[in-house]
């Protein structure tokens, strides 16, 4: 079987699916899960699960909350990753240290209505900085947002883990803004998903796939080291890299990576969030979009 | 040349070896210009064996002529036969063709370029060899074998062309301007060749010239074309015994049927030049 | 007069269509694929109403005039010139369309660093996607103008400019056709993909943004779209080459 | 003697380029600095190590096997289609509006109804690289064809070729150098759609690599990778060159010096 | 023709018009074929106002003399001089040629051919009508002159090429074949308006012909040149008076001439056709 993690390899949203991918708990549990493919997140790790016949995706919830909602057979049954895990920063030497350092500065996010733009404006929104006080650039990715910050075309950017470890080892310095998103409330960021077929034909295979990743999950809290040392080799990252990249998420959110449950509120503060810069339309019909009965069970300890 | 090729005896099969039956060849109108009415109605008996000639003012319609005889055009109207068998669109097989433009295949080698219609009638290499080495030797190509076109003159290219068709030993041999780019005294050898192979194969030829004491010299008949579009003003017959060559145009009745020509030919070529002609009466079989 | 050649087309195509139509109606292909050419049209006649459509349509197609424009012109000139000069040609004709293998994506960021953030790196990257193609094709084209021509030319004493103008691209023409109609798909290509990854405004970003929101039938009516305005192109480069065919005596 | 002279000249040319080009990259490493452009000599050390790594060896694999398969879709079938289309006058006309039309979408766009047609993996890889790769080798093969002198043909026809003899032994030796700068563009392309499918969806392959490292905004493998392939397609390049040269050497007089 | 051109007088200002001194030219070996020594060593003065012909076998390097005098090739050896200043790997002002092959522009219409060079050396619109009304005319194309080269017969095509370059009242006429793909008759009357227009503008015109009896009718000295490499074996002069047309074939001594040519060419086309000739001794000047 092959499921669909976005990002996979990269980003760290991956990292209970290596874990469990590198004990066998998959097989434990119940599936051969014998590749995980990527992809470049947004819509595209959607269409992927689907064309390709693809068991289980966690994807981005904005892109599964937009497929549901333009008629797309799929249900979100479990979590993913909430809250937040990126670095907000600046160069150093720039004078960003209050809110009302704000006014006038360059803010990149990748897309129109994306998740980055939403969050940022939710985050200026929470320092009571009117958005006509700021400049918003978007340009289309993390990368080229950290070429055009450090060559003063912007002010301010996002940079996720493991790219914020990547950069410090390289050397790299950043100014972190911590405050920034302070006041934000958590949100989800992934869940996991499946089209309504398979969700009829093969339950059981896609409760395999959960328990899976939750027992991951517990086991990445419970061994960073050694989840670290898994994660390097999956990414093939530097260990240092890779054990920086978990301590430091670890450090800003302790309950990043969901055992999997779907935690409501924090799916609708990012739908609020989404639906503020409208990129996508409220109200939300939770109950056709979710899937109830697969969540893992209670805690096991 | 023939002393090495097997001969090919027609005359006794066919009596009439390709026949026209009131053709006409209109080019459509394109752009710039209207509809050309190239030629014919015209119709000719090429006899079994029989060496024919055409002469006539330039763009007459000779070319197109050709064309149709050979299968290369489709008449307007009218109807071609070869070998008993209606001539529609395809070349029929036995037929050879010596184009009056350049067509030797720049992307050959001399000998590769006459080689290439025995290669790909899947002729064996050795019979190939000693056919290609054959006539390359006779066409005076031999320091160029290997050599491309376009390190050849215009005169050497041509004999390229006609080396290429004839190693073919077709049935009926069509030559539009074959020796147009050689000098007079190579077109004298490569007649006579041309005369001997035709005698010993027995096959029948259609040559196109503006050379009319060639025409004569070579000819058992030789067609007069009026100026566009082209139709027989007359048919000549020679009455040169079979067994003929160059010395030919030494009899004092030579210069009787080169002057017949000229006579012929005075009026059309003005003609031509001066403009659209009127339609001619003349039709000769 | 419509020739035979546009009845067969119009008759492939409203076929093929009328295929899909069946297809998506009778559900043998979901919706969440493709949808059906009517409602792509229909789709397409809502889009055009909405009112930023305009801005982007602008945006689009004034980046690929630049682009064509740039492509062309300057592709056949630096072709010329490494005909020209078989030294420069001997030495970049390896890199030249070894040019079309790079993941030009992948230099966005240096792109933004070089020209800004804007229009200007996308016009850059689609300048450079036409413009190889009619490179390539211009030395192949002036590679077959027949030497007589050229002899031709001295002859009358042409400057460098006139026997360009005059002998080697009139004669050339036919053969820089191929490059020419790559150059305009290349143009589109490279400013709607463009577009498509980097940009947030123009054709291709809104292609990508449909795309991302699971927006199918906008999805599909922009394509249609693109599929028109590149059909248009196609068809003056179809319309022009088919008069130069027609002189020349290659088709009748 | 001379020719090894000749084909010496002949490489160090090219190989002055390559330099020029090292150069330049050296100046927008200056220019942009490190999170746009690495320096060619780590980015060099860079690739030499990943290439070395046993890890790599798969990836290149899947991709190598992607692009033949392309590649020889995009070539054969190009130059088929391409004969087919410029002989065949009304096949022509009625199919090159049509495949010019398609070929200009972006195929970006177009990769939903790949993945309906192929599904994901293998197939789908092949299917965009031949995508992207096949329409030049048609163009060019279709044009060249279109413009063959008819005096061939009509001498093609007076020895009765069949059409394929006609297609094989005088359309495309007539039409050989604008083919095969068809086919080096069609290389050159087949080669990036296959990494573009891979991009999209993968678990393997330089496009995967080049996709993760574009995340990571790891600068020094997207330019490691690029640098590969680029390296990849300008030998490849050469070589077609080469064998192009070969192949019509007698045909095209070399340009005179005067 | 003439009547209607202004007269360029050419013979006072120079008695030697063009002058090639110990010219060898030498193709370098090339795929497939080793180096061809092509041409001379061989001097020639052209003189001012005079009508010069060659003759000699096919392949013997006529076309390459006449691309090194035009300034087309570069000498391997030697040098070329035109109206005293010496020809340096550019056509001088003043020189028209008409090449063996076809060489007229595809994409321009009979008429627009035509006038090319007119137009090109900025003639008024007026000036170039006339003229190129008057070529097309005297050329027999007035039906065709809206028409593509693609529409024309061979024949056509070459005169277009003719009419091309003579509207350009060139100083130096180079004519290389320029009648080989018309028929005798046409042949005859465009040599007599080249005889017309030649002793009216006074221009120097050096022809290429394979016809002997053309070179002979038409020309003050004939150049006979031997097998590769071409050299001249003798130049004949004939001794016609300026006044004189095709009418000139009836005097008895015409004959002579034609016969004199004949004779020294007999051996050099079979040298020819039979491969590389030993180097000959004769040169001329
Ligand atoms: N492809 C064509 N399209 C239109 N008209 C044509 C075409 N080919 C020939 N013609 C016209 O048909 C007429 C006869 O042409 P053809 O080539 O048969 O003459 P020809 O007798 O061979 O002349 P020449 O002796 O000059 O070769 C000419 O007037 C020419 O303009
Ligand atoms: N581009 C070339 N490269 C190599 N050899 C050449 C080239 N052009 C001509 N030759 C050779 O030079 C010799 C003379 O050629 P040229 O064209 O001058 O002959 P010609 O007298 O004009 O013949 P023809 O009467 O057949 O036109 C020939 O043997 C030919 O093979
Ligand atoms: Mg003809
Ligand atoms: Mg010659």
């Amino acid at each position: 079987e092959d499921i669909v993690v976005t990002h996979y390899g990269s980003l760290l949203y991956g990292v209970p699916y290596a874990i469990a991918l590198e004990k066998g708990w998959f097989k434990e549990a119940g599936v051969d899960v014998t590749g995980i493919l990527t992809s470049k997140g947004g819509g595209t790790s959607v269409r992927n699960m689907m064309a390709g016949d693809t068991l289980y995706a966690e994807v981005a919830l904005p892109a599964a909350l937009s497929a549901i909602k333009e008629g797309f057979n799929i249900k979100i049954l479990s979590g993913g990753t909430d809250g937040r895990s990126s670095f907000w920063v600046t160069r150093v030497g720039e004078a960003i240290d209050k809110p009302a350092d704000l006014k006038g500065k360059r803010f990149v996010y990748s897309r129109p209505k994306s998740v980055s733009e939403s969050v940022t404006l939710a985050a200026l929104n929470s320092w009571n900085v009117p958005v006509a006080d700021v400049k918003m650039i978007a340009i289309g990715d993390f990368g080229a947002g950290l070429t055009a910050l450090e060559h003063n075309k912007v002010d301010v950017a996002i940079i996720p883990e493991p790219i914020y470890s990547q950069k410090e080892k390289a050397g790299v310095k950043y100014k972190v803004i911590p405050w920034l998103d302070e006041k934000l409330p958590a949100y989800t960021q992934t869940v996991a998903i499946a089209t309504d077929e398979t969700i009829a034909k093969r339950p059981e295979k896609l409760r395999a796939v959960i328990e899976a990743r939750r027992k991951g999950v517990e086991f990445l809290y419970a061994n960073p080291k050694e989840s670290a040392a898994i994660l390097a080799k999956a990414y093939n990252l530097p260990p240092d890299v890779a054990a920086s990249a978990l301590d430091n998420i670890i450090k800003m959110n302790p309950t990043w990576w969901n055992r999997g449950e779907l935690k409501q509120p924090l799916m609708e503060a990012m739908a609020e969030a989404l639906g503020s810069v409208g990129a996508l339309q409220l109200p939300i019909d939770w109950k056709a979009a979710v899937q109830p009965g697969f969540e893992p069970a209670a805690k096991t300890q | 040349m023939a002393t090495r090729l097997a001969s090919v005896p027609v005359a006794e099969t066919y009596k009439v070896h390709a026949r026209l039956d009131g053709v006409t060849r209109i080019y459509p109108p394109r752009a710039g210009h209207g509809e050309v009415h190239a030629l014919g109605p015209l119709s000719l008996d090429l006899r079994a064996g029989e060496f024919l000639s055409v002469v006539g003012p330039s763009g007459c319609g000779k070319s197109t002529l050709l064309d149709v005889l050979a299968g290369l055009a489709v008449p307007s109207a009218g109807t071609v036969e070869f070998e008993g068998k209606r001539v529609l669109g395809e070349v029929p097989d036995g037929v050879g063709v010596v184009f009056q433009e350049d067509a030797s295949f720049p992307w050959l080698s001399v000998e590769d370029n006459v080689a290439f219609g025995l290669r790909r009638a899947g002729m064996d290499a050795a019979e190939t060899r000693r056919r290609v080495d054959f006539a390359v030797g006779f066409m005076g190509l031999k320091d160029f074998r290997r050599a491309y076109p376009s390190q050849l003159s215009g005169g050497m290219r041509q004999r390229v062309c006609i080396a290429r068709t004839l190693v073919l030993q077709p049935r009926l041999i069509l030559l539009d301007e074959p020796f147009g780019a050689l000098d007079q005294q190579t077109r004298l050898l490569m007649g006579d060749e041309l005369l001997r192979l035709w005698r010993e194969t027995g096959a029948t030829v259609l040559l196109i010239t503006h050379a009319l004491d060639e025409a004569n010299l070579l000819s058992d008949r030789i067609g007069v074309m009026a100026a566009r579009p082209g139709r027989f003003i007359d048919i000549v017959g020679t009455g040169w015994p079979r067994d003929r060559d160059s010395r030919l145009a030494e009899r004092p009745d030579f210069g009787a049927v080169t002057a017949r020509l000229w006579s012929y030919l005075r009026g059309e070529s003005l003609k031509a030049l001066q403009g659209s002609s009127p339609p001619l009466g003349g039709e000769a079989r | 007069m419509i020739s035979k050649a546009t009845i067969i087309r119009t008759v492939v195509l409203v076929g093929a269509v009328a295929a899909l139509e069946v297809a998506c109606r009778t559900g043998a292909i979901q919706p969440a694929l493709v949808i059906a050419p009517s409602a792509m049209v229909k789709a397409l006649a809502e889009t055009l109403q909405s009112d930023d459509f305009g801005g982007h349509v602008q945006q689009t197609l004034s980046a690929v005039a630049i682009a064509m424009t740039l492509a062309i012109v300057g592709g056949f000139a630096i072709g010329f010139v490494l005909h020209w000069i078989p030294f420069l040609r001997r030495a970049f004709n390896p890199f030249l369309a070894a040019y079309y293998a790079i993941p030009h994506f992948a230099f966005y960021p240096l792109l933004i660093v070089i020209f800004g953030l804007g229009p200007a790196p996308l016009i850059v990257l689609a300048t450079l996607f036409a413009m190889v193609a009619m490179i390539v094709a211009t030395m192949a084209g002036l590679d077959r103008v027949p030497r007589v021509l050229l002899k031709t030319a001295r002859i009358h004493r042409l400057s460098l400019m006139q026997e360009i103008w005059r002998i080697r691209l009139p004669a050339a023409a036919p053969h820089i056709l191929s490059g020419l109609k790559l150059a305009v798909a290349y143009s589109f290509i490279g400013v709607i993909a463009g577009e498509f990854i980097l940009s947030t405004s123009g054709i291709g970003h809104e292609i990508a943004y449909a795309y991302d929101n699971f927006d199918n039938p906008r999805m599909y009516a922009l394509i249609l779209f693109v599929l028109g305005i590149v059909t248009t192109f196609n068809m003056l480069v179809w319309t022009w080459e088919r008069r130069l065919a027609r002189r020349r005596g290659m088709a009748s | 003697m001379t020719l090894s002279l000749r084909s010496l000249r002949s490489l160090r040319d090219p190989i002055l380029v390559a330099i020029g080009l090292v150069t330049l990259w050296q100046v927008l490493h200056q220019i942009a600095g490190d999170s746009a452009v690495t320096a060619p000599a780590p980015t060099l050390a860079h690739l030499w190590e990943m290439v070395g790594q046993a890890r790599f060896l798969p990836h290149l694999r899947e991709t190598g096997l992607a692009f033949l398969q392309a590649l020889a879709i995009s070539c054969i079938g190009g130059v088929l289609v391409g004969v087919v289309l410029g002989g065949h006058r009304l096949t022509g006309e009625v199919a090159e509006p049509i495949l010019v039309g398609l070929y200009s979408v972006p195929k970006i766009t177009l990769y939903p109804v790949i993945l309906l047609l192929f599904g994901l993996g293998m197939p789908a890889k092949v299917a965009f690289g031949a995508l992207h790769g096949i329409i030049p080798v048609v163009l060019f093969t279709m044009n060249a064809v279109r413009n063959v002198n008819r005096t061939y043909l009509r001498a093609g026809r007076a020895m009765r070729l069949t059409p394929a003899q006609t297609a094989w032994h005088i359309l495309v030796p007539a039409t050989l150098p604008e083919i095969f700068s068809g086919l080096r563009i069609g290389f050159s392309l087949t080669l990036l759609g296959t990494m573009l499918g891979e991009l999209f969806a993968s678990q393997r392959g330089l496009g995967f690599l080049l996709m993760t490292a574009i995340d990571l905004h790891d600068v020094k493998t997207i330019l490691a990778i690029a640098v590969l392939i680029s390296a990849f397609a300008v030998l490849a390049n050469a070589a077609l060159l080469a064998i192009d040269r070969r192949l019509h050497r007698g045909a095209t007089p070399e340009a005179e010096k005067t």
